[in-house]
């Protein structure tokens, strides 16, 4: 007679225990501040998730070899709160990124600006986390 | 006539009365600003979070008669796969197997109580799920300019007469309406309807549109019951904490 | 004048209710006189997992005990019998092998019953949606058979003092517990239930656990019952034993 | 339940209301209160409104705007060039060395969980603020802001990140049984003149204090002292009281304003709390645990 676990809610699903993952984080437990980086390349992908959006951005190495990095910039409720939308990050728009590295030489970057094609800075620094570009 | 059934006529007698007087409308709580108040702790009884609609018993999933109206969720003919499809990976891909929020309506009939908190500015609601929270303006503001993508959406209420209408939109597409493969996609839009039936219980209902899944809108419908314990409170279902729990002693 | 005074003092009665206060309508009453427990009935408790105050586990919802004073007086070796049973529950819980759940268990096991009521009736019949179990309440005045004897669900003599049913339960077995926590008892297991109505849609219901062979002195549970309101309800089937089995009778 | 002169004031029902208003406010001895708030249906001093902590941030509870644990990460200073953080008061106000009295073998356990803080190796060295679980009555305080609302006897605090919330009643009944342990601790309040008292007992204390693996065990009591000097403006003081883990207690204390994190200065009547729904947006990139293959990108769970 199988084990029958009568359960109000059905998590019969086990949770597989991933990789431990972070949801924001001290800036420094990730990312290197010795490496700061600077990124040009077309938009492949945008994650528009808490508690960090993610970008993906193709980025064209010297060698011509295309590279695609995740860079993880705000709270998508900052960026709602200045009224920026998914929609006004199609893909293969041309971003330049600014941020850190991640220690474990991962193409994964702490993004702590973000300019657009139009100029606009959309200032992302990943507040209260220790971050370069920490808010007051 | 003896004294027994003396007393037991007055006995009948003072309580007949007392039942007639109150067959007629029930007198539900109201606010300060003549609203009903739907202040306090809630939670179904029903089975609905497992499959709104009917369904038979299976082992840990007790059998319901389903709260969708008609029993009959009109989807589209690629959709009504798709459903199925869902069916057969459940125990994995039901968002609420990995502890994400469970959307609306399903958050409601989840079978773990809430706590509504309400004032003439909105409801505060607090799930013992997760901790989950929703605020329901009731202060005329609109809905944020979309497109937004939320688990649990914005919500916007207004009172028709004793019944509070809630508009909800800005829906991510990932959550499910029951543990069976129900689905949506981020185009839904969701109007709850909560109305005191009396003191104790809530007839609620909820009409969900979505051009993108279903060939027409259709509706659910259920009571929600006053937790009556004294002192009863909301604990906690902290759902994604219970494989890490052994780490942090 | 007599009548006037009894009827004052009689009053003075019905509004002593219990602590609980009735906000809802008020108590529905059969021709003779008596409360009507007749419908559907379910608790919102937790208790069917751990009757005492427990937090939550993966599928399991956390929740305020239903034991009065939330200790339940084990003597010492049954304590730590219970604590094994604990550690044995997905195998050794009597409801994991779909067996019928005792009393007071099945009130809470979280699945609906239906009460049977007649005005004047010499019996009470309960259904309960559990693997379609039921128990007869006799209110006839009959005593309980001579046992010894060894049921599952015990047998049930009852009668009314005031509005509230009290219903004497003897003759049960020792295999079953009262959750799924591994709380136990012997087979000189003796029930008392009280049954109040506080409004049309609310039972105060209390039980008392006395078995002298497992703990150290009586002991009370006490919850409330949830009359289920939906429009057309009815029982439907929790056929546990026959999940396995299914497949072979299609 | 025996009704405590101080619970008499905050949570009389509608009809005490009017003679409530007729006693005189201050008994003897309180001071007289700085201001005096505008009141709640149910008489509290009015204080609903977004609250964040003056000096931001949960790297060190005696500097809280320094780095995790007070001290340079490995690789140093971020960015190299930017200055030492000023030097923000310490949120440990009243013991004499000003930190946290911890037994010697508790200290023990904080310097460990720190040093592992930039190399974990096992799971337990990871902060479960990083993990999207509540912090905890008091840190959730330091984290973004809280959302303060009342309603007939109840006081509640709904934060956006990670949606944490507790609920605060005010009516003196008694604490739930007390080996229901929970993440968020029980709460029980009392307003004393414009000064909101909290008893939080029930904490399983899973939430750490600070990223730099500051501690309490599941028997601590909290006393919370929720002084608000004037409409903007909150002097916060948790006073902690564990016996197996410290040598006295202490103060976790605060200053706090009324204003939103993040976006300074907005308008309190018209911005709202949005969703933040933290677990379900993590991101399974591995970022530090050497022992870990590296996987990265975005594949949600």
């Amino acid at each position: 007679m199988k084990k029958l676990l009568i359960a109000f809610i059905a998590t019969a699903g086990m949770i597989s225990v991933t990789a431990p993952a972070y949801a924001h984080h001290a800036f420094a437990a990730e990312y290197d501040a010795l490496k700061p980086v600077t990124l040009k390349g077309s938009l492949t992908k945008l994650e528009w998730v808490n508690p960090h959006a993610w970008l993906h951005v193709d980025v064209k190495g010297d060698d011509g070899k295309v590279t695609n990095w995740a860079i993880e910039f705000g709270s998508p409720n900052a960026l709602l709160r200045r009224g920026l939308r998914k929609t006004d990050f199609p893909e293969g728009l041309q971003v330049v990124i600014n941020g850190y590295r991640a220690k474990n030489g991962a193409p994964t970057v702490n993004g702590t600006s973000v300019k657009l094609p139009d100029g606009r800075d959309l200032f992302t620094g990943s507040s209260g986390t220790g971050a370069p570009v920490e808010q007051q | 006539m003896n004294l027994t059934t003396r007393i037991t006529v007055l006995f009948a007698l003072a309580s007949g009365a007392a039942f007639a007087q109150t067959s007629a409308t029930p007198d539900i709580p109201r606010a300060a600003d003549g609203k009903p108040n739907l202040a306090g702790i809630w939670q179904v009884l029903n089975p609905a979070n497992f499959d709104i609609q009917d369904h038979q018993a299976q082992p840990g999933v007790p059998a319901g008669q389903g709260i969708v109206e008609g029993n009959e969720i009109p989807y589209q003919a690629w959709a009504l796969e798709k459903k199925k499809a869902n069916f057969k990976v459940r125990a994995s891909a039901d968002p609420e197997a990995k502890c994400f929020l469970p959307g609306v309506p399903r958050i409601t009939y989840q079978g773990l109580p809430f706590q509504i908190f309400q004032d003439s500015k909105g409801l505060s609601v607090l799930y013992e799920y997760a901790h989950a929270n929703r605020d329901i303006y009731t202060n005329g503001t609109p809905h944020p300019k979309g497109p937004i993508e939320w688990w649990l959406g914005d919500s916007r209420g207004h009172w028709e007469g004793d019944t509070l209408v809630v508009d909800a939109v800005h829906f991510n597409d990932e959550t499910w309406f029951d543990h069976a493969g129900n689905f949506h996609s981020e185009d839904l839009h969701v109007v709850e309807k909560y109305s005191l039936a009396d003191a104790d219980h809530i007839n609620y209902q909820a009409t969900i549109e979505d051009p993108k899944v279903f060939t027409r809108p259709w509706s659910i419908n259920t009571v929600l019951y006053r937790r009556k314990e004294k002192n009863v409170q909301l604990l906690e279902y902290e759902c994604y904490a219970f494989d890490l729990e052994k780490y942090y002693p | 004048m007599k009548g006037i005074h009894l009827s004052i003092a009689l009053v003075g009665i019905l509004f002593s209710l219990p602590a609980h206060a009735q906000t809802g309508p008020a108590v529905p009453r059969l021709k003779d006189g008596k409360p009507n427990l007749s419908g559907f009935w379910q608790v919102l408790n937790t208790a069917a997992f751990d009757i005492q105050d427990h937090v939550a586990q993966k599928g399991v919802p956390g929740g305020q005990g239903v034991v009065e004073g939330n200790e339940i007086p084990y003597q010492p070796w049954a304590l730590a019998q219970k604590k094994e049973n604990y550690q044995n529950r997905a195998t050794a819980d009597p409801e994991g092998r779909c067996f019928l759940l005792g009393v007071p268990r099945v009130t809470y096991s979280g699945r609906p019953f239906q009460i049977f009521q007649a005005s004047g009736g010499p019996i009470i019949t309960i259904l309960y949606e559990y693997a379609h179990t039921n128990r007869f309440i006799y209110l006839n005045g009959t005593p309980h058979p001579p046992g010894p004897i060894d049921w599952w669900m015990g047998d049930a003599r009852a009668k009314w003092e005031g509005d509230t049913l009290v219903v004497d339960n003897v003759h049960f077995n020792d295999k079953t517990w009262f959750d799924r926590a591994g709380n136990f008892h012997s087979e000189d297991l003796h029930v008392i239930e009280r049954y109040t109505l506080t409004d049309a849609d609310h039972i105060n219901y209390q039980v008392r656990i006395e078995d002298p062979k497992v703990f150290t002195r009586p002991w009370n549970m006490n919850m409330v019952l949830y009359r289920r309101t939906e429009k057309d309800f009815q029982l439907l089937d929790y056929e546990c034993y026959a999940f396995d089995i299914d497949k072979y009778y299609p | 339940m025996t009704l405590r002169l101080s619970t008499f004031f905050c949570c009389a029902s509608a009809l005490l209301l009017g003679a409530l208003f007729l006693m005189p406010e201050r008994t003897a001895g309180q001071a007289k209160p700085a201001w005096t708030p505008a009141r709640t249906p149910d008489g509290q001093p009015d204080v609903q409104g977004y609250w964040v902590a003056k000096d931001y941030g949960m790297g060190c509870l005696t500097n809280p705007k320094g780095e995790v644990g007070c001290i340079d990460p490995p690789e140093g200073r971020v960015g190299g060039k930017r200055a030492q953080p000023a030097k923000a008061p310490s949120r440990i106000v009243d013991t004499p060395d000003g930190e946290v009295p911890y037994q010697p073998w508790a200290r023990a356990r904080q310097q460990e969980l720190l040093k592992n803080y930039f190399e974990p190796t096992s799971q337990a060295h990871l902060d479960p603020q990083q993990l999207c679980l509540p912090l905890g009555a008091v840190r959730q305080l330091t984290w973004h802001d809280v959302h303060i609302l009342q309603y007939d006897g109840y006081v509640v605090f709904v934060h956006e990140g990670g949606h944490s919330n507790r609920v605060i009643p005010l009516d003196g009944h008694p604490h739930v049984g007390e080996n229901l342990k929970l993440w968020m601790g029980d709460s029980r309040g009392h307003w004393e003149g414009t000064t909101l008292v909290v008893d939080v007992t029930n904490n399983n204390s899973k939430g750490r204090l600070s990223r730099a693996g500051d501690f309490a065990s599941d028997k601590v009591h909290i006393v919370e002292r929720f002084e608000f000097l004037d409409a903007n403006n909150l002097k916060y003081g948790a006073r902690f009281d564990d016996p197996s883990v410290y040598t006295r207690p202490w103060t976790f204390g605060f200053e706090l304003k009324k204003d939103v994190f993040g976006s300074y200065g907005v308008d309190q009547l018209t911005y709202e709390h949005w969703e933040e729904a933290c677990y379900e947006g993590m991101r399974d990139v591995d970022r530090s645990l050497r022992t870990q293959s590296t996987k990265q990108g975005s594949d949600k769970p």
